[in-house]
C-alpha cells in the first residue's frame, strides 16, 4: 500500500476507494423524491455511487440523512505548507529565565473575552494562577504582570486599558463563533488597534477553539490558539516574539 | 422515591435548616429594596407594553421618570394610579403620553390614599385575573393533553431569528420533545430592558421578547394540537430584567424559566443586592403564574471540576430552594438544576454521576430536577458525544430525573442544529424505553463506591452550608464558594437600579400573589 | 420560511445555510497538514468555510477527521420523477381473492439468495409461513405456491428450477454488496435469463438492503424491494402485474 | 464471580448433565468415522503444505488419490509412513511426487504395522514438538507484555485483501484492540478445500489461506512490539475444512479460532456427520495449540428472535461445552458465544440483555465468553448504532464479559472502515473505563426483572436440554430447535466427505495430543 501523496483521496478499507460519510438535513418531506435528492446533493459534490442508509422525518417538512459516497476528489497533500509559530515550545522556568535576561522587565499581558462573548474558561485557563492542566497560568509566572479584564469586555475598553496598562500583548478570546461573529469581533479590534496607532507596538494574539494560527495571521494577528493550549505555548510565544523584536 | 443511598437524615435536616438560615438572612433586607427591573415588571404587569419613538419600552421611560424625579422610592404603582385616578386614562395610555411628552411625571395630582391605592389594587386585580387566566388555560391545555413520560424531553432552540425559531420548535415537538426552550441572544442578560416585537438578529439565539414568547407559544401550540399533547415553552427570566420576563412570561403562557437567585451574580457580574431583590418579585410572578423554574447550579460545574465541586451544586440548590420556598414557589415548582459534568475520561466516573443524581433525586423528591447534559468535556468527534449523552440518559432513567436537557451531538461545535435536535430525542427515547425500570431493579452496594459518595457529598455540602450560615450569603460569594468566581458586594452591573424604599412604597402584587396563593392552596398537585 | 424547490439547499438551522457535516480518513498521518487536506477535500465538494471539528490519530498513518461545512450545492427537488411501482399495495385477503377472480390459478413462486450470499433472513420474512412484522409470508398464501430454495444457490440453478417449476415469478435476495458483487450476481441472473429465453415469462424480482425499484429497473428487473418490505408488498406486485399481463 | 442472580444450582447441574448425556451420545458413534478434511489435517500437520499444477493442495491430490484407491477408510497417516519408510523422502516431497503423477498410490509398498507406525508416530511427534514451540512462543510473548484488561477488545477486518488487511489489522492494533480477526471471504466455508498463498480477491471477507495468517500475524506482532502488548489473532476453524484451518492456525500462532459443534451444520448446510466428525478433530488441534475457540451460539439469535429464543443459546452452550471438553479443551478455551441482540425497541429490553451476559457468566464461570454486538435491528443510522453499541459495552462491562467483538457504526452498511474500528475502540474504552466497576456495585433486586428473566432462560434451557437429551441432538436440529433451522440427518453439503473406519485405521495425532496434554496437565491456568 504506497499512497500517492500527490493525490490523496478518503480511505475506507481500500487505497483511494474514496470512502466517505455525510449527513445532512433537507427542507423537503421523507420520501423517495427527498432521498433522490440528497443522492443529487452528494454527486453534485463528487460522491460517486451515492447510498442513503437513512432517512429520517424530523417533521415539519424536514427530512434528515446519512449517505456513504466514493469522494472522487483528491488533494495534493505534498505541496500543503502550513504557517507555524516557528519558536520551540518552552516550559515555566525557560520562559521566565528568557525574559529575565533577554528582556531585563516585566512582561505586562492584558486578556480579556471580548464583545458579547462571556465564555471565560479559556482565557482563565491560561490566564489564571491555578493554570490548565496541570500548566500554571500567566498569573503566576514571576517574569509576568498578567490581567484579566473577564468577559463581555468591548473592544474599545480592552484597547484603552491595554494603553494604560503599557501592554506588551493583548490576548483575546472569542468562543461564540454563530454567524461568524467572532470574525467580526477580531476584526474590528484589529482595526481599532491600527486607527490608534497601537498596532505595531503590541502583540495581539487571540484564542479559542475555532481559532487557527493560520486563521488569526489572515486576520492580521501576530498569533492564534486553538483548543487545547497550554499557557506555555502561549507564554513561549510572547516571550520569544518579544526577544526578537528586541533585537535589532 | 426509596432511600437507596442510605443517607443521614439528620445532615439533611440540618442542611436544609442552614440554607433556610441563610436565606433568611437575606430577607433581613430584601424587602427594604426595590429595583428599577422590579418597578418596570409592576409596570408591564399593569398592560405597558411598547415602545416609545426611539425604541425605548415605555416601562423604561417610566421609570426613568419617576427615577429622576425621585419618586421611584416610592414604587412606580402609586404614581401609576394616581394618574389613573386623575386621569382615567389606561396605565398603558398614560406611560405612553409619558413618553411623548404629553405628559410630565410632575403633572399627576396627588390624591387620598384610599383612593390611588383601591385603584392600584383593582388595576392588580384584574392582571392577576388575567394571568390566572392564562394559567387556567395552561392547566385544560394539560389535562386534555397525553402526558408526557418522565423525564421529559427538553431541547433547545437558538437560531437567532424567531421565525426559524418556530419552526425549529415545532419540529422538535412533533419529533417528541415536550419542553422546548428558546435560547437568549448572548448579550441580552445584561441589556437594562427587554428588546421589543419579533426579532431575527441574535448570536447563540434569541432575543426575549414578548412578542417572540408569543410566536413560539403559538407554533408549539399547534405541534400540541396535532400530536394531543402538551408542549412547555421555556424561556429566561435572567439577567438585569428578571421580573420583567416573568410578567411577560406569565401573560404569555410560558410553562418553565431560567429562573436563580444567584446565576446573575456569579456568571453576568450582576450586582449581588440588584439580583437578590430582582429575584424575589421575580419569583413571585412565576409562582403566580404556575410557571416551574428552573435553577442554575449545573452552570458551576462549567467552571469548576465536576467532581471535585459536586457539593457545592448541592448547597446551592438548598439555598435557591428556601430563597424559592420564601417568594411562594411549592417544591413542584422548583427545578433544581444539576448537571452531568464529571470528566468521561475518569474511572468509575458513572459511577460518581449516578450518585449524585441519585441523591439531588433523594435529598429533592418533590422537585421536578433539571438534569443538565454533558457540555464542558464533549468533543468535535460527534460520535463520542452523542454517546456520552447516552449514558446521561441512562443515568436520568436510573435515577427518576424529571426536566432533561437533551445533550446536543454538537454541543462543542455549534448551537444545534434540527438534526441534532432529533437525533437526541431518539437518543433519549432508546434509553428511557430500553432501561425504563431500571432504576427499580437496582439496589447499590451497602457501603459501595455509589452511596460512600453520596454520603460524602452530602457532608460536604452541609459543612459549607453551615459556614455560609455563619458568614452569609453575600460573603461567601466574595470569597468564590460558587464555581470558583468571586464578586464583591458592592460591585457588579446593575447596582445602580437598586433603590431603598421610601416608607410610603407600595407595589400591589406581591400581597395580591400571596393571599390568592393562600386561596388557592392545594391547587397544585 | 419558504423553501424554494427548484433550489434546495441542505439546512442546519436557517433556510439555505447548507450546513453538512462530512466525517471520512485520509492516508497521512495527523498533523496541521492533515487538517488542511481535510478542508480542502472538503473545499474541491464545494463547502463553503470548512471546519474539522475531529481529529483522530488512527495509527499506521491514517488520521480521520469529523468536519463541518456549508454545501454551496442545490437541487431542483420540483422536477424529481421517480419510477414507481404504480398498483396499490393490497392486503393478503386482496392479493389472494385478485388471483382466484382474475387468474383462476396459483401462482409459483421461486425465491432463493443467490451467489454467495448465505443472509437468508430477509428472503424467509417474505416467504417463510411466519412472515415479518406480522404479515404472512408468501407460503402462507392460499393462491401462491411458493418454493424457497434457500442461500448461495448459483444463478444457473435458480433458473433451471424456475423453469422446472414452471414459476410465474422469480425472486431474488442480494443482502452482500461489497464491490458491488450484488450488481454483478443480478446481472448476471438477467443476463442468462435473457440467453435461455426466459426473461418475458417470468417476473423478475430483487430485493434486499441496498436495492430499490429504481435500481432493479435499471438492471432490467421488473421491481426491486427494499429494507422494511413486507410480504404483501410483494405480493400484490406480483398479483397486479400477472394479471395486467393475462389481459391482452 | 457471585451469585448475583440467585440461581437453582439443581438446574445448572441437570443442565451439565443432560449436555453431557447428548455429547456423549454423539460420541457413541464419532470415532467410527474420519473426514476428507480430518485427513487432509494431519497431512497438513505432517508439513503436505503447496499446491499442485492446477492450483489444488497437495493435501486434497493426496487424499483424493487415496479415496479413489479406497485406502482412505485406514487413514492417510498409514499409507504416507509407508511411503516414508519406503523412500526416505518427506511427506512433503511424497505428495509432490504424487501430484506429479510420479508416484502412483499403488507403488508404495507394504511394510510391518510396527515400522509404519513407528515412523508415523515420530512424524507426528516432530509435528506436536514444532506446534509445541508456537504454542512456547506465543505463551512467552504474552508473559513478556502488558496484560489486556477485560473485556478484551475485538475487532474484524475484511478488505478481502490480505494485504490491506495487515495494515488496517495494525492500525487497529494501535489504536488499542487487543485481538483481530481476519474475516473470511463470504464462499469459503463451502469450499471443500483451503486456498493457498496470498490473496488478494475476496468479497465480504479475505480466504483463510496459511500465507495470510502469516502476513497478517507479523503485523500484529509488528504492533504488538511497538506498544508493549500482544495482538491476539483470530480465524475460522469453521465450514468444510474446520480442522484443516486448526492445524493451519496452530502452526501459524493464531490464538482464537470461530469454532464450533453446529454451525456450520445450521448455517451453512454442511452435513451433521462430517461437521461432528470434523469438529472433534478441529478441536483437538486447538486444544493442544492453546487455541481458544469462540462458539458461534450468537448467530442464532439473528435468525430468531433474541428474546423468544434466548435460552436456545443457553442449551446449545451447554452442548458446545461438553463436546469441547471431550475433545480436550479446556475450561478457560471455551469462548461461548452469545450475543446483545434483543430489539433496541423492547422497553426494558436492557434488563433482559443484563440478564442474559449475567447468566452467562455464571453458568460458565471460566469460559472467556465471547460477546457479540448488536447487528441485527441496528440500522443505517450510524448514530444510534454507535450509542447501542455503547450500551452494549455497558452490559458487557457490568457482567464480567471476556472477550468483546466490538460493534461497528456501520454494521448495517458495509465491512468496517477503518475508523468504524476506531470509533468502536473508542466507544468501548470510554465505556469501560467510567464504568469500571459498576458490576461490583450493583446488586440486583431480589425476584426483581433481572433475577426472574435469568431464572426463567435457565429453566427454559434445562428443559430443552432435557427433551434433547432424550431425542438425540441430530433428532432436535431436524426439528429446528436451534436457530429456527431445520437440517435433515443426511443431508447437507459435503456429507461425501465422510468414511467409515477401517479397523486397520491410524492417525497418531489424538493420541498423542492426549498423551501431550496429560502431561502438561496444570500448565494452563
Ligand atoms: C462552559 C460553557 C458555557 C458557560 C461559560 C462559563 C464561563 N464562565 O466561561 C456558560 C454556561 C455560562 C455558557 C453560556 C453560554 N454559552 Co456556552 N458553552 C460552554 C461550553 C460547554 C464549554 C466551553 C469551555 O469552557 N471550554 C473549555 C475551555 C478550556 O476551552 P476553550 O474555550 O476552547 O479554550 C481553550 C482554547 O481554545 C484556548 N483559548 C481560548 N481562548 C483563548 C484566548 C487566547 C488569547 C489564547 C492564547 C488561547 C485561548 O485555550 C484554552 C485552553 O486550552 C461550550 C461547549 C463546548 N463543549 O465547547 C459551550 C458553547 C461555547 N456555548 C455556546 C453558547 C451559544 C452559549 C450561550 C450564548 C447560550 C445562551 N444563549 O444562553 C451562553 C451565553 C454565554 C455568552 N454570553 O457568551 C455555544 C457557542 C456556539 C457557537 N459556536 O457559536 C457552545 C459551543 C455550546 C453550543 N453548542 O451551543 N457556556
Ligand atoms: C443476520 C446477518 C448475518 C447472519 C445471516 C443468517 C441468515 N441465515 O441469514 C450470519 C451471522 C450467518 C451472517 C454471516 C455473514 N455476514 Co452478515 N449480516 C447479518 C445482519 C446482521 C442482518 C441481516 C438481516 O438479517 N437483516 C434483516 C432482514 C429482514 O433485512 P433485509 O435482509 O434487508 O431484508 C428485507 C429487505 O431488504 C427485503 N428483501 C431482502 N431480500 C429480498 C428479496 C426479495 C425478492 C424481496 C422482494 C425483498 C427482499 O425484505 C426484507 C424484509 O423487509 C447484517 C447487518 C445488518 N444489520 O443489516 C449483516 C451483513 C449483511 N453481513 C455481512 C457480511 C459481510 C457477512 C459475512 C460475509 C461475514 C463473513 N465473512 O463471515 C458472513 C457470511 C454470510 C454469507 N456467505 O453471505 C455484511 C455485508 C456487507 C456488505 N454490504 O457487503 C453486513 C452488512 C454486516 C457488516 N456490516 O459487515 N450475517
Ligand atoms: C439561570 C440561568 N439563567 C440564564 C442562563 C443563560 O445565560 P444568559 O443569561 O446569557 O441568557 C443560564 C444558562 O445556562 C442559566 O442557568
Ligand atoms: C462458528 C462460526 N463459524 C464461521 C462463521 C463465519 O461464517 P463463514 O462460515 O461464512 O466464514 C461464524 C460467523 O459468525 C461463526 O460463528
Amino acid at each position: 500500500m504506497t499512497v500517492d501523496l500527490g493525490k490523496v483521496k478518503t480511505y475506507g478499507d481500500t487505497l483511494n476507494d474514496g470512502a466517505m460519510q455525510v449527513s445532512f438535513t433537507l427542507p423537503v418531506p421523507a420520501g423517495d423524491e427527498a432521498r433522490e435528492a440528497a443522492r443529487q446533493i452528494a454527486l453534485k459534490m463528487g460522491l460517486e455511487s451515492p447510498a442513503v442508509t437513512e432517512m429520517a422525518d424530523l417533521g415539519a417538512g424536514f427530512t434528515f440523512f446519512v449517505l456513504y459516497g466514493k469522494c472522487t476528489h483528491s488533494v495534493d497533500f505534498a505541496s500543503i505548507k502550513i504557517p507555524k509559530q516557528q519558536q520551540k515550545i518552552m516550559n515555566f522556568k525557560e520562559v521566565n529565565s528568557l525574559i529575565k535576561s533577554e528582556l531585563g522587565r516585566k512582561v505586562v499581558v492584558v486578556a480579556a473575552c471580548t464583545g458579547s462573548d462571556a465564555h471565560t474558561v479559556g482565557i482563565d485557563a491560561i490566564i489564571n494562577m491555578k493554570g490548565y492542566r496541570g500548566e500554571y497560568g500567566l498569573e503566576r509566572y514571576p517574569e509576568i504582570e498578567a490581567y484579566n479584564l473577564g468577559s463581555q469586555v468591548p473592544n474599545a475598553e480592552l484597547l484603552a486599558r491595554a494603553v494604560e496598562l503599557g501592554a506588551d500583548a493583548i490576548l483575546v478570546s472569542q468562543v461564540v463563533t454563530q454567524k461568524n461573529i467572532h470574525l467580526e469581533n477580531l476584526t474590528e479590534l484589529v482595526e481599532l488597534a491600527e486607527a490608534e496607532g497601537l498596532r505595531d507596538r503590541v502583540l495581539l494574539i487571540c484564542g479559542g477553539p475555532r481559532i487557527s494560527h493560520e486563521l488569526a495571521i489572515e486576520l492580521g494577528y501576530d498569533a492564534g490558539f486553538g483548543p487545547g493550549t497550554l499557557p506555555n505555548h502561549v507564554a513561549s510565544f510572547i516571550a520569544v516574539e518579544l526577544v526578537r523584536r528586541n533585537r535589532p | 422515591m426509596a432511600n437507596k443511598l442510605d443517607l443521614d437524615r439528620t445532615k439533611i435536616d440540618l442542611s436544609r435548616k442552614m440554607a433556610g438560615k441563610i436565606a433568611d438572612r437575606l430577607h433581613a433586607w430584601i424587602g427594604d429594596y426595590t429595583t428599577t427591573t422590579t418597578e418596570r415588571a409592576a409596570a408591564r404587569l399593569l398592560g405597558i407594553d411598547g415602545i416609545d419613538a426611539a425604541g425605548v419600552p415605555l416601562a423604561n421611560v417610566m421609570v426613568e421618570k419617576l427615577q429622576q424625579a425621585g419618586l421611584l422610592e416610592r414604587g412606580l404603582v402609586p404614581w401609576l394610579s394616581r394618574a389613573v385616578v386623575a386621569g382615567g386614562e389606561t396605565p398603558r395610555e398614560i406611560a405612553q403620553a409619558l413618553a411623548d411628552g404629553k405628559l410630565q411625571v410632575q403633572d399627576v395630582p396627588d390624591c387620598p390614599e384610599e383612593k390611588w391605592r383601591a385603584t392600584a389594587d383593582g388595576l392588580a386585580e384584574k392582571a392577576a385575573a388575567q394571568i390566572s387566566a392564562v394559567r387556567a388555560e395552561r392547566e385544560s391545555r394539560i389535562a386534555k393533553a397525553a402526558p408526557p413520560s418522565k423525564p421529559m424531553l427538553y431541547v433547545i432552540v437558538a437560531t437567532g431569528n424567531v421565525y426559524e425559531d418556530a419552526v425549529q420548535a415545532k419540529a422538535a415537538a412533533l419529533q417528541g420533545a415536550d419542553i422546548v426552550a428558546v435560547i437568549r441572544h448572548t448579550g441580552q442578560s445584561l441589556l437594562d430592558y427587554v428588546p421589543y416585537g419579533p426579532t431575527s438578529e441574535g448570536f447563540g439565539g434569541t432575543y426575549a421578547t414578548q412578542e417572540n414568547f408569543r410566536i413560539v407559544r403559538a407554533a408549539l401550540d399547534e405541534a400540541g394540537e396535532e400530536t394531543g399533547r402538551y408542549i412547555r415553552l421555556v424561556n429566561y427570566a435572567s439577567g438585569l430584567c428578571m421580573p420583567e420576563i416573568s410578567a411577560m412570561g406569565a401573560m404569555e403562557r410560558l410553562d418553565m424559566m431560567l429562573n436563580d437567585a444567584m446565576y446573575g451574580i456569579l456568571f453576568r457580574d450582576i450586582n449581588m443586592r440588584r439580583t437578590f431583590v430582582d429575584q424575589h418579585f421575580s419569583r413571585m410572578i412565576n409562582a403566580f403564574a404556575g410557571i416551574i423554574i428552573n435553577t442554575g447550579e449545573d452552570n458551576y460545574l462549567t467552571t469548576t471540576d465536576a467532581f471535585d465541586k459536586g457539593y457545592t451544586v448541592l448547597a446551592s440548590q438548598f439555598i435557591n430552594e428556601q430563597l424559592a420556598l420564601r417568594s411562594g414557589l411549592k417544591e413542584e415548582q422548583i427545578g433544581l438544576g444539576h448537571a452531568f459534568e464529571i470528566n468521561p475520561a475518569m474511572e468509575d466516573g458513572l459511577l460518581m454521576e449516578i450518585a449524585q443524581a441519585q441523591l439531588c433525586r433523594e435529598l429533592f423528591p418533590k422537585s421536578p430536577l433539571k438534569y443538565m447534559p454533558p457540555t464542558k468535556h464533549v468533543t468535535g468527534n460527534i460520535f463520542k458525544t452523542y454517546l456520552i449523552n447516552g449514558m446521561y440518559n441512562l443515568v436520568a432513567v436510573m435515577t427518576g430525573q424529571e426536566i432533561q436537557l437533551l445533550g446536543m451531538l454538537t454541543e462543542a461545535i455549534h448551537t444545534p442544529f434540527i438534526s441534532d435536535r432529533y437525533l437526541s430525542i431518539d437518543n433519549a427515547g432508546y434509553i428511557f424505553n430500553n432501561a425504563r425500570h431500571l432504576g427499580d431493579e437496582l439496589i447499590y452496594a451497602p457501603g459501595g463506591k455509589v452511596q460512600t459518595r453520596a454520603a460524602y457529598l452530602l457532608n460536604e455540602a452541609c459543612n459549607m452550608l453551615q459556614e455560609i450560615e455563619k458568614i452569609g450569603l453575600e460573603t461567601a460569594m466574595e470569597r468564590g464558594m460558587f464555581a470558583d468566581i468571586k464578586r464583591t458586594r458592592e460591585g457588579g452591573k446593575g447596582g445602580s437600579g437598586v433603590v431603598k424604599k421610601d416608607s410610603g412604597y407600595y407595589n400591589p402584587f406581591p400581597g395580591l400573589f400571596g393571599a390568592h396563593a393562600l386561596a388557592a392552596e392545594g391547587r397544585l398537585s
